[in-house]
């Protein structure tokens, strides 16, 4: 039995890096420290894809990593517009081999942000985010806002590392010394926690927003009594709150990004924060779901211009949310195959999405079987990254932070099946003279 | 068989070798520069201006806010497309180009290293995956060590060799260059929305700004550091700070460093020239701090001179970031750090129908014009700040060519008559000065000459830029020209541009400077720091230094403990 | 008794999140194949804990558990992300990339009909 | 004059992926000049090739033009995986038979387009000059701006008969948008310049807006909670209520104007 530490875990954009495992026999056998229990299952491990395999008659038949990845290699080879999606569970390594892959095809790359925090990303374009890394947040913060979150039960360790109960060098007492202020349409069970809840109107918060903002800048005069189900006695509270704070950190989550007016609620969120900011110390952060789609974000951005929804067709990149995004081309029929990779489209996107991708030729590569299974012709099995495959990632504020690799394996990582595929492509178009 | 080139009948500008425009031929075997070859591949370059590679100095290239930069601008990723070719990858953006186009740009300028100027350590792994990813180049990054708390601390316990400990294990750990300095103590008050002055006291941390700058000097000077510590000051871009620039230089002046370069390199010095009390009433004070720089031995500047239109601004500064978003209303970005720095970021757009901008425009020629030895001058736009590293052969051309700086006067706002002086001054660069302020200044500065870099002695890499330009040409546009795409190109032997296009993308090198400590030292020093990460780091210790895996193609220069 | 007309929102939950890289396993499927109602419309429906219901949007239909969570407001559902609640969003984002994943017009009602385990939901996309 | 028809044909658009085909190549002034044999060799973008025009489309010529201004191109067939229609177009006249896709008449300079069915998203993005009539609906994003771009249509006129999606005319800097249906939320958010006319409903308008004005004549279904009301005036003989904004923006900026019933 050996023991591991400063394990970096794989699962959530928090990107918890103090775990402590015990490894036997080239497996992990106790999560010692660390983790979440959502960060816990994962570093415990599932059932995995035993092999590569290719669908034929209806069915998936087991084949060679070769075999699959030629085929993979000639499905996209052939296409006019495919679909490179996913990437929020891999590593940045794997993204840039990616981006090649891309450029290579002329196809277009979309990531996970695009159901997530894609919005945010569209709000960074147009305003700008006022941010800081978390440490600052545990160190310096004593009002914390989160708003259509729920990090209780989807970022488990993130209030106790980060935020709300952790304890720094101004905020010794933890949250003794602190506020927190819950914004959601339901009482969950982070609003349980909070100081005070403001209770919204489902796909309100653009207008309570701009109230806020108002009321920040001097004009409560005009704010009506009641905006988006919040008394404005409530929105007074929230604004002095947030006045006479030194730190005060928004966190956002889905709640926001999924609802009403999308993107733009989340502008009005860092406008809110450009407001307080005017009295305080004043921040914002997207709540980012896996570990590393904020990598994949930062690797497209360097590497194109942009951070997702990136078209390469005419050999350089067009960057249109909303157009080249994952879920618009499969609900417009748009593209004639996909890869997908280290996500699960099947499980994640609407319904009226997945007719489309029920139709072209699909590509798997993910360590385990999940919904998009059910679509693929080709599926090539990966290893864990941060279990058995290093690599960077950036949490959710975008600190890089390296995984580390704990257990052998003779699944390929994600970055040699791509660098395979890429050199397959390419002696294909070669072949071909072109 | 050995890798042979010929650059033949060149005029070559090697200015660290004396060597002032003279007909020659320059020999390069596998990599390096040789002093005689026997079967070589020949570059005739009769008639044609040679010089070593291109060395920049500061330059905002890679790394968490270059690309927080990207992100909040797809409109300027949008300008300067290029599909890709069979040689280049696809090519993006403005005044924040992607990785790719930042490389072949460079390159195309006769460019072959660029020193990223801030690398905040915490997010330095970031750095080096961008900077990998920066074709031909090869590059080195400054870690910002001035705000840190351990820096606070021990700058005000005036434990100078524990902080010289702090600063080797800080260069280790993220693989950094230099000691880079931006708004020491300012960057911490904007922790809290606060800024500092020189002389201010930092809150909570009980020191000033000048009491940083001071212990840091004093630390690097404990090591033989190849580079001084390298200083944005307080007060950047604030009307009347060129008293406080001023007196910034004067803290580190009776500093001893180790060998003959200065003790500081003061950065994008334009931003931190000028007069006045207000925007109304701004002015150059270019003149008072040249005549500062000509009467001081220890300091060497940059100009951070302006390039007209558009551009995305980026600094550690967070608190300069935050005024200028004031007064523009423009979308912001901030980005504070744990325990060391922050960022901020905010588009900018420098019109030559501004008063203060055409005044900005001005003060930064007027410093390479007004300071008398180039050998203190490097050029820079402090790219992105000023405007982007493309914009460098504007600058050279107006240095060069006093007509085209009047021509260019002439068409922007009156102010620069009234409230600057390059108008009134006559003098004109010639190529060596060129090749100084580009090259052998900034290689000697930094102490890369003696690795290779910014000359074209024999042991020299082989960097090469060979212009499309006579010597004797005095056409500002044709000079602009030649200085945008050369001719050739040659990166470590490698013909990397031929014609003004990119034919080769070899990978660049990371160089990165160990200094050595003393361990029973770094043991006491790591006392307190595992303290800082067990309560306020969010990382842990053992997760935080930069991997071996992030530098590919490491360049190593040992920096010993100095024993006197 | 009739359809309740209803805002139909999702997110994620804890177990979902363990769950992520086991979605073809009883405990995924017992997690997010459910509908989280307020006790009161529950009552006003005349459904208990592990009832079938089924729920309706422009866009589709399916078949999931319900579940009491009086944090919820009356008038709002809440369906864990995943399969179940996908099959009856939008997959149009109005230019933005973003299909409205809260927030959809539904109609709640009892129902004899079973929950499809995941594999053959995704059969009904196959055409 | 000279009319040149394009008609797609079927088989483009008859595979189990609709690729779009974008035509951004095919403007008058592109066009003009050019011999039947040349217009069908231009090159168009379909997914990650090109092909040339006479492959995509059946081309027809019809007269003769003395300029850009004298030519017409008409677009037949399915044109609803038809992308980039009259984009960057600066004269002459387009009329798209039919329901059209993404950034119809973008960038848009000069000349005018008729589109004869609805619009997909990104009509007359950053339009610049020039007329585009969409007889049908308008998707999202009407005459808004490019990503990141803080202006979006600065010029020329648009006119929408039916409804219209989100975000009609963000960024707007100049120009002017009549749409005579509904517009869903968010019109004329972030503007700085230019008139919409909103002939049916509309709901949450004008947000974070600093300069021109918003005409609303149907029902208001929700207002913004951060502008001022100034007042009524009189527009073509009906009395609005006047209110002055976005307060959200602080004071300074707060100069746009919304008119409603």
């Amino acid at each position: 039995m050996v023991e591991v530490t400063d394990v970096v875990c794989s699962l959530c954009g928090c990107v918890c890096d103090d775990i402590v495992l015990e490894v036997e026999n080239n497996e992990i056998v106790k999560v010692k420290k660390g983790a979440c229990s959502v960060g816990k299952a994962k570093l415990l491990g599932h059932e995995r894809i035993k092999s590569p395999a290719i669908r034929e008659n209806g069915e998936l038949r087991e084949c060679s990593y070769d075999e699959a990845i030629k085929k993979a290699a000639e499905i996209l080879y052939k296409s006019r517009r495919s679909l490179l999606y996913g990437w929020s569970s891999t590593v940045c390594e794997a993204h840039k081999v990616g981006v090649e892959l891309t450029e290579d095809l002329g196809a277009v790359m979309d990531n996970t942000a695009s159901v997530c925090h894609g919005p945010s990303v569209l709000a960074i374009n147009d305003v700008g985010l006022p941010s800081c890394t978390l440490g600052e947040v545990k160190n310096r913060a004593d009002l914390i806002i989160y708003w259509g979150a729920n990090p209780a039960q989807a970022h488990a360790n993130h209030m106790k590392r980060y935020s709300y109960v952790s304890k720094g060098y101004w905020t010794e007492e933890g949250k003794k010394g602190k506020k927190m202020v819950v914004v959601d349409v339901r009482k969950t069970m982070t609003a349980k926690m909070a100081d005070v809840f403001v209770q919204i109107k489902q796909g309100k918060d653009y207008q309570v927003f701009s109230a806020l903002r108002a009321i920040l800048r001097g004009h409560e005069d005009v704010v009506p009594d009641e905006v988006g189900g919040v008394p404005k006695e409530q929105l007074l509270e929230v604004a002095n709150m947030v006045k006479e704070s030194k730190f005060v950190m928004t966190f956002f989550g889905m709640g926001v990004t999924h609802t009403g007016a999308r993107h733009n609620n989340i502008v009005n969120a860092i406008q809110f924060t450009r407001a307080a900011h005017l009295h305080t110390k004043a921040s914002i952060m997207p709540l980012r779901g896996h570990y590393n789609v904020a990598g994949i974000n930062q690797v497209c951005t360097w590497e194109t211009g942009f951070p997702f929804a990136i078209d390469m067709s005419r050999g350089y990149a067009w960057y249109n949310p909303g157009e080249q995004s994952a879920t618009d081309l499969l609900y417009r029929g748009d593209c004639d195959a996909a890869m997908i990779i280290a996500s699960d489209p099947g499980a994640h996107f609407p319904g009226e999405s997945l007719k489309h991708l029920a139709k072209i030729p699909v590509i798997q590569i993910d360590p385990y079987a999940n919904p998009t299974t059910e679509f693929a012709d080709v599926v090539i099995p990966a290893a864990v990254s941060g279990i058995e495959a290093e690599g960077n990632v950036y949490r959710m504020d975008n600190v890089p932070i390296r995984l580390r690799k704990i257990l052998d394996t003779d699944y390929l990582p994600d970055e040699e099946i791509l660098q395979r595929i890429l050199t397959e492509i390419r002696a294909m178009r070669e072949k071909e003279g072109e | 068989m050995a890798d042979e080139l010929l650059i033949r009948n060149g005029v070559v500008y090697d200015p660290i070798n004396g060597v002032k425009g003279e007909k020659k031929d320059i020999c390069i075997r596998d990599g390096k520069v040789v002093d005689s070859v026997t079967n070589p591949k020949v570059i005739d370059a009769e008639g044609r201006v040679v010089m070593p590679g291109g060395v920049d100095i500061h330059s905002h290239i890679a790394g968490g806010k270059v690309n927080a930069g990207r992100i909040m601008r797809p409109e300027d990723e949008r300008k300067g497309v290029e599909p890709k070719t069979k040689v280049c990858r696809a090519q993006s953006g403005y005044s924040v180009p992607n990785t790719f186009a930042t490389g072949y740009r460079y390159a195309r300028m006769g460019y072959t290293f660029v020193m990223e100027a801030a690398m905040p350590p915490l997010a330095a792994r970031h750095t080096h995956e961008e900077m990998v990813d920066i074709p031909i180049l090869d590059n080195a990054a400054m870690p910002l060590i001035d705000n840190n708390w351990m820096t606070m601390e021990y700058v005000k316990s005036g434990d100078t060799d524990l902080l010289a400990a702090y600063i080797a294990w800080m260069m280790k750990a993220t693989k950094g260059y230099a000691v880079k300095v931006v708004n020491p103590g300012g960057t911490e008050a904007w922790g809290w929305g606060k800024n500092c002055n020189l002389n201010d006291t930092v809150p909570y941390f009980d020191v000033t700004p000048a009491e940083i700058i001071k212990g840091l000097a004093e630390a690097n000077e404990k090591f033989e550091m190849p580079h001084s510590i390298h200083v944005h000051g307080n007060m950047l871009g604030h009307p009347g700070n060129y008293e406080m620039t001023k007196d910034t230089y004067d803290v580190v002046k009776g500093i001893k460093p180790y060998r003959d370069r200065p003790t500081m390199h003061a950065t994008h010095t334009q931003f931190h020239s000028y007069g006045g009390t207000t925007w109304g009433n701004f002015e150059s004070k270019a003149d008072a701090i040249a005549d500062y720089i000509n009467e001081n031995d220890h300091m060497s500047i940059d100009l951070g001179s302006v390039i007209l239109g558009d551009t995305t601004t980026m600094t550690a500064d967070g608190p300069m970031e935050y005024s200028l978003y004031q007064i523009t209303g423009r979308k912001w970005t901030n980005h504070d750090v744990e325990l060391e720095t922050g960022t901020g970021i905010t588009p900018f757009l420098y019109s030559g129908k501004v008063s203060v901008h055409t005044i900005q425009w001005a003060i930064g020629q007027e410093l390479a014009l007004l300071v008398k030895d180039p050998w203190k001058v490097a050029l820079t736009t402090d790219h992105p700040n000023a405007g982007p590293f493309i914009g460098y052969p504007i600058i050279i051309s107006h240095l060069m060519s006093k007509k085209r700086r009047d021509e260019s006067a002439e068409a922007m706002h009156k102010a620069i008559f009234d409230r600057a002086a390059l108008p009134s001054i006559d003098r004109e660069y010639d190529l060596n000065e060129i090749a100084i302020i580009t090259r052998g200044m900034t290689a000697k500065t930094l102490g890369l000459h003696e690795h290779g870099k910014g000359h074209l002695g024999v042991g020299a890499d082989a960097d090469v830029a060979i212009y499309d330009m006579s010597p004797e040409e005095r056409d500002a546009g044709k000079i602009q020209k030649a200085f945008l795409n050369t001719k050739y190109t040659i990166k470590g032997g490698q013909i990397v541009v031929k014609d003004g296009e990119v034919v080769a993308t070899p990978p660049g090198r990371t160089i990165f400077v160990t200094p050595e400590c003393d361990d029973k030292l770094t043991d006491e020093m790591l006392v307190t720091l595992k303290d800082k990460f067990a309560k306020y780091y969010s990382v842990t210790f053992n997760n935080y230094p930069v991997q071996d895996a992030y530098l590919p193609n490491p360049y190593e220069i040992k920096a010993p403990w100095r024993s006197s | 008794m009739e359809g309740m007309n209803v805002r139909l929102i999702s997110g994620r939950t804890a177990v979902q999140g363990q769950n992520l890289d086991s979605k073809l396993t009883e405990k995924y499927f017992g997690e997010v194949a459910r509908c989280d109602m307020n006790g009161n419309d529950m009552e006003k429906l005349g459904v208990a804990k592990e009832d079938t219901v089924k729920v309706t949007t422009a866009y589709g239909a399916v078949i999931v558990k319900a579940k009491q969570d009086d944090g919820n407001p009356e008038g709002m559902v809440f369906i864990p992300m995943g399969p179940w609640c996908n099959a009856v969003i939008s997959g149009d984002t109005h230019g933005a990339g973003m299909p409205s994943f809260k927030g959809v017009d539904a109609t709640v009602e009892k129902t004899a009909e079973a929950v499809l385990p995941v594999k053959e939901l995704m059969r009904t996309y196959m055409g | 004059m000279q009319t040149i028809t394009l008609k797609l044909k079927d088989a483009a658009m008859s595979g189990i992926a609709q690729v779009p085909v974008e035509v951004d190549a095919l403007t008058p002034d592109k066009l003009f000049g050019k011999s039947e044999a040349e217009l069908k060799a231009v090159k168009v973008w379909w997914g990650n090739k090109q092909e040339a025009a006479g492959d995509l489309f059946d081309v027809s010529v019809a007269g003769d033009a003395g300029s850009g201004d004298e030519v017409k191109i008409v677009f037949e067939g399915d044109l609803t995986r038809v992308k980039r229609i009259g984009d960057g177009m600066k004269s002459g006249e387009i009329e798209a038979r039919g329901d059209v896709d993404m950034h119809c008449g973008a960038m848009m300079e000069g000349g005018k387009i008729v589109v004869k069915g609805n619009a997909n998203c990104w009509a007359g993005r950053e339009m610049r000059g020039g007329e585009l009539v969409i007889e049908g609906d308008a998707e999202d994003n009407l005459c808004a701006m490019y990503r990141g771009e803080d202006k979006g249509m600065t010029g020329g006129k648009v006119m929408v008969n039916g409804n219209a999606g989100e975000c009609v005319g963000q960024y707007m800097a100049g120009g002017e948008i009549l749409i005579k249906g509904n517009v869903d939320r968010l019109a004329g958010l972030s503007m700085s310049g230019g008139k919409i006319t909103i002939g049916g409903d509309a709901e949450l308008f004008g947000p974070d807006m600093i300069g021109g004005e918003i005409v609303v004549k149907g029902k208001v279904l929700e207002m913004m909670p951060s502008f001022r009301p100034d007042g009524t005036e009189s527009i073509e003989g009906v009395e609005y209520k006047k209110y002055l904004g976005d307060l959200a923006m602080g004071e300074k900026k707060a100069k746009g104007t919304l008119y409603a019933r």
